[in-house]
């Protein structure tokens, strides 16, 4: 196993120490929830947004805890959510009169966890809504399924409420808003390489070096379909082909585009992926109205990228432009 | 089965403990086949302090047992299997009440509160590709054995026996079965073909718990 | 090659093409000589500062171009420096009254062009100063060798100087910053693997499942020796042994800290990393005055890290601190 | 070797760019080992130029066409070896001026300040593990050929045969040589037992050229 760890079962937790070390006093961890939140957090004045989903999809969700994004997260281990335990502490030790907002990914696992300690906080008196991310076209939706993936739109739910929220947002308005996201964000990943759960130690699955797994899940859930690896465009050509006809988005409309690495592909592919995207809904007058490429939503150190296309409106390209301060950055 | 004390809930709970924490990468291997590979793991987080902490959990009765256990796998177990797994040690608990001592009828109330519990918690039917088409077969076989007249003169260890065999079959039978409920349903048709991590689990439990009750009763 | 290429030769053209696509409009692609460039730039009253080195570093260094950062990029092929005509004709087109600033990784082929290109200039009575950076202390540096090589250290450089410049710094006074941050900053770099260049379309080394190279260069180069794979705080220990003496830091120092990506770790084990060191550090009565925990100068799809100290004056902090615009981002 | 024509100069280069075009990826997994391996595909880039545009370059006289080349170099290779190989042809360029027939001892003119070129533009002197450790040697056993009365009336044949086995043995014995320059350099007792790219670049260069030669002057 080619990694940078010490006891495995400890990637978590020392990971979550980290990002602490290095926010520089804005977030503060409590280990016996694996729960990291805002040190200015909660406020009087502000919903409390929280998300607890699998680790091992960094930056999402523990390093975008930050002002503008999440205000608490509570990771549970490498592609597991977290017990129930931890989301219902973590939803008492952040909540405000204004309510608190739990986003969750469309996973079973996350769905109960988060299910059962809303229960238990509404026991409490307490007042919780929850959004459910669900933009990964690679699954068959219909209503006798779990219903679709919640991958790397993510992103986008966080970045919108968070801004609203942050803007004095009273928490039916962020439910507004992040269904309104929800339901303008589609996102279709391909998978290169498998990864490695630390605790694993070994690959979660084999594939040859000539294919490529066509609607992988962001847990190395096998997807649409294992083909031959083909070249860049023709790989962009099957992620629109996939997204573009599921809202769909149409000519006139504007998107943003995102070019999210999976873990282990570096940024220069994401971009030549990114440039060969653009060009083609341009020409389909889709017109891009920002770009986002970078890592967001990864599966450890898994090779492979996906795309994602939000439809925005007036509203939704003003919550995106806000400003938000988050672990990554670049300076 | 003749009524159990809560020595013999001792044995069934450290038993089940120690085979889960004894098959984590088994487990686990199971779970990458279609899901994420992380069922072991998970399951583990809880079982191990299940069986380090054992001997300080309140034995007062068979509910406060369960409970602990219950409590002690929503506190530490993430993905589907914590709150399947602590529900259904949650509604055993409630199922076992304040009893110290339990009737063949009572264990079979309890594993049907637990049943319904993971149901309702997490919406699967039979047929699904879960844990449930181990776990409810067995039940079934256990319960027709207990109610036969015949079937409790040793102890209950061939009853027993037996619902470990029929859910080690049935867990061999979720091969062809589609998988509509937890992770592996997202990959559809692929799911087919490969048994149920949870299902399997299920089987290698109770053959581990039978074994350790022969020893016992036997 | 588990790549999303197309024609490996056009890699870097289509990465730099999307780069210029992802802008929106606030970059400038030149595709005769590799060339990236703000828009908004030259300027009559700002340096124009200048990198090129080769690609396969991303985000370093073309992803850096941007308001308070590098004004120009021209990379050479994928772990090649770029040509001699890249360094003139795009020192030509960003020239300025206030002069241009090279800022040069100390590779002998980027030393070449650049020495090369900059005599072109010179003799076209343009004024150019040159910034060598040398970070790596994994060479042994002495008068007879080529010197230390210029790793991830070389962000700080472009940093500062970046920032130094949008304030109105003259080019003097930008080498006199530059050569601080120079003189001030070391960096050790440990592979776990290899790395696969599109045109050579398989790994530029072996190395077995449980080894790693202490002091690998980001293109691969071998480093000081090749070691039994440890833990991560042993890892860390490594790094720190070599980068802390080499200045020395000192007990009272406020430093940055990166810890950088080589563009196959997942994030999540460089924040363990940097928890490690930043403990270790304050430990030590060395102050982290900010972190840095992200890829910033990669090759390509390694896995690895590098470990980055810069010791920090009030200058240099406040340099730091400033805006920056450039290409990656989270939102 | 009595006088070239540009016709011999035409082959030579025309030779030496079909050589490293065709030697792409042998010499960069030469410079692999304890290099970076972007050796055989920087120099492609700017001697496919060569091949492809040959018959457009300006031939008035050997310095206008080594001129040609040498911008080709110094525009489409990167590296290290854009500048040493860009100079190494302006050099020879300047050296060569407006000849349009080159006496053997022209020949050695133009070597030597290519040879100069390289060592003021890359700083290396013998027996650093470059280029020059093949190269020199080599045009020092062209020259006693050249200058040796009975070398040349082959039209030179035997005579670049020579230097280019003699290219092809200093190659080899650069495998114990300590890299003091370039980014083998890095590595340094690390760069001990392996070949030097540039070195066995010349060498088979050489004996490509020679081999030409032979078929049109022996
Ligand atoms: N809705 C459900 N109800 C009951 N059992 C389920 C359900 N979904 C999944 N399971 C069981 O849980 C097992 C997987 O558990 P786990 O790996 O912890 O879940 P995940 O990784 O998907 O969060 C499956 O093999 C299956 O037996
Ligand atoms: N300073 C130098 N002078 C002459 N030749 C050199 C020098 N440094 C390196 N070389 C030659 O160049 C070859 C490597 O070329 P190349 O791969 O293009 O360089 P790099 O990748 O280091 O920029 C070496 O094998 C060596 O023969
Ligand atoms: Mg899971
Ligand atoms: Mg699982
Ligand atoms: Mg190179
Ligand atoms: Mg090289």
């Amino acid at each position: 196993m080619k990694k940078f760890v010490n006891d495995p079962r400890q990637f978590v937790p020392e990971m979550l120490e980290g990002i602490t070390l290095a926010s520089d006093g804005r977030l503060k961890y409590e280990p016996k929830y694996n729960l990291i939140y805002r040190a200015d957090m909660p406020q009087e004045g502000k919903v409390s947004i929280i998300q607890g989903s699998g680790s091992g999809h960094e930056p999402a969700h523990t390093m975008i805890v930050g002002k503008g994004m999440l205000d608490a997260a509570c990771p549970g281990d490498v592609f597991a959510g977290p017990p129930v335990e931890f989301v219902y502490e973590t939803s008492k030790l952040l909540n405000s009169p204004k309510g608190v907002l739990h986003i969750v990914n469309n996973y079973t696992g996350d769905r109960l966890a988060f299910e059962q300690g809303r229960e238990m906080c509404e026991m409490d008196g307490m007042r919780v809504e929850t959004l459910l991310v669900n933009d990964d076209v690679a699954v068959k939706d219909s209503t006798w399924t779990v219903g679709r993936r919640g991958v790397a739109g993510n992103f986008f739910v966080i970045k919108a409420v968070g801004a609203a929220s942050e803007r004095g947002a009273d928490l039916d308005e962020l439910v507004r808003i992040g269904n309104k996201v929800i339901a303008n964000v589609r996102t279709l990943g391909i998978a290169l390489s498998s990864c490695t759960p630390p605790v694993k130690g070994t690959f979660l699955f084999d594939i040859a070096d000539d294919e490529m797994e066509v609607g992988i899940g962001i847990h190395g859930e096998p997807g649409r379909q294992r083909t031959k690896l083909v070249s860049a465009t023709e790989i962009v050509d099957i992620m629109l082909a996939a997204v573009v006809p599921d809202l769909p988005f149409q000519r006139g409309d504007e998107v943003a585009l995102m070019i999210n690495g999976l873990g282990g592909t570096p940024i220069g592919e994401l971009y030549v992926l990114y440039g060969i995207a653009h060009k083609k809904l341009e020409a389909d007058g889709i017109r891009v109205f920002r770009s986002y490429v970078n890592e967001y939503c990864t599966s450890l150190e898994m090779a492979g990228a996906s795309l994602t296309l939000l439809k925005v409106d007036e509203e939704l390209k003003s919550l995106l432009l806000d400003p938000a301060e988050v672990s990554i950055r670049v300076f | 089965m003749n009524d159990q004390s809560l020595d013999d809930v001792d044995l069934v709970l450290r038993t089940m403990a120690k085979t889960i924490v004894d098959n984590t990468v088994y487990f686990a291997e199971l779970d990458s086949v279609v899901g994420d590979g992380d069922f072991g793991y998970s399951l583990r987080n809880g079982f191990e302090v299940v069986v380090s902490d054992y001997d300080t959990f309140d034995r007062s009765s068979v509910g406060t047992l369960l409970k602990k256990v219950g409590f002690v796998i929503s506190g530490k177990v993430g993905g589907v299997s914590g709150p399947i797994w602590g529900t259904a040690f949650l509604r055993a608990s409630a199922a076992a009440g304040d009893k110290t001592v339990l009737t063949g009828a009572d264990v079979i109330t309890i594993l049907r509160a637990a049943i319904t519990g993971v149901m309702q918690r997490g919406g699967a039917s039979l047929g699904e590709k879960t844990l449930l088409d181990a776990l409810v077969p067995a039940v079934d076989a256990l319960e027709a054995r207990l109610t036969d007249p015949g079937g409790v003169d040793d102890h209950g260890v061939r009853a027993l026996q037996e619902a470990a065999d029929v859910a080690t079959r049935a867990a061999e039978a979720t091969k062809p079965m589609l998988a509509l409920r937890g992770r592996a349903a997202y990959t559809g048709e692929r799911s087919i073909g490969s048994v149920d991590a949870g299902a399997t689990a299920i089987g290698v439990i109770l053959q581990s718990i039978s074994a350790a009750w022969r020893q016992k009763h036997g």
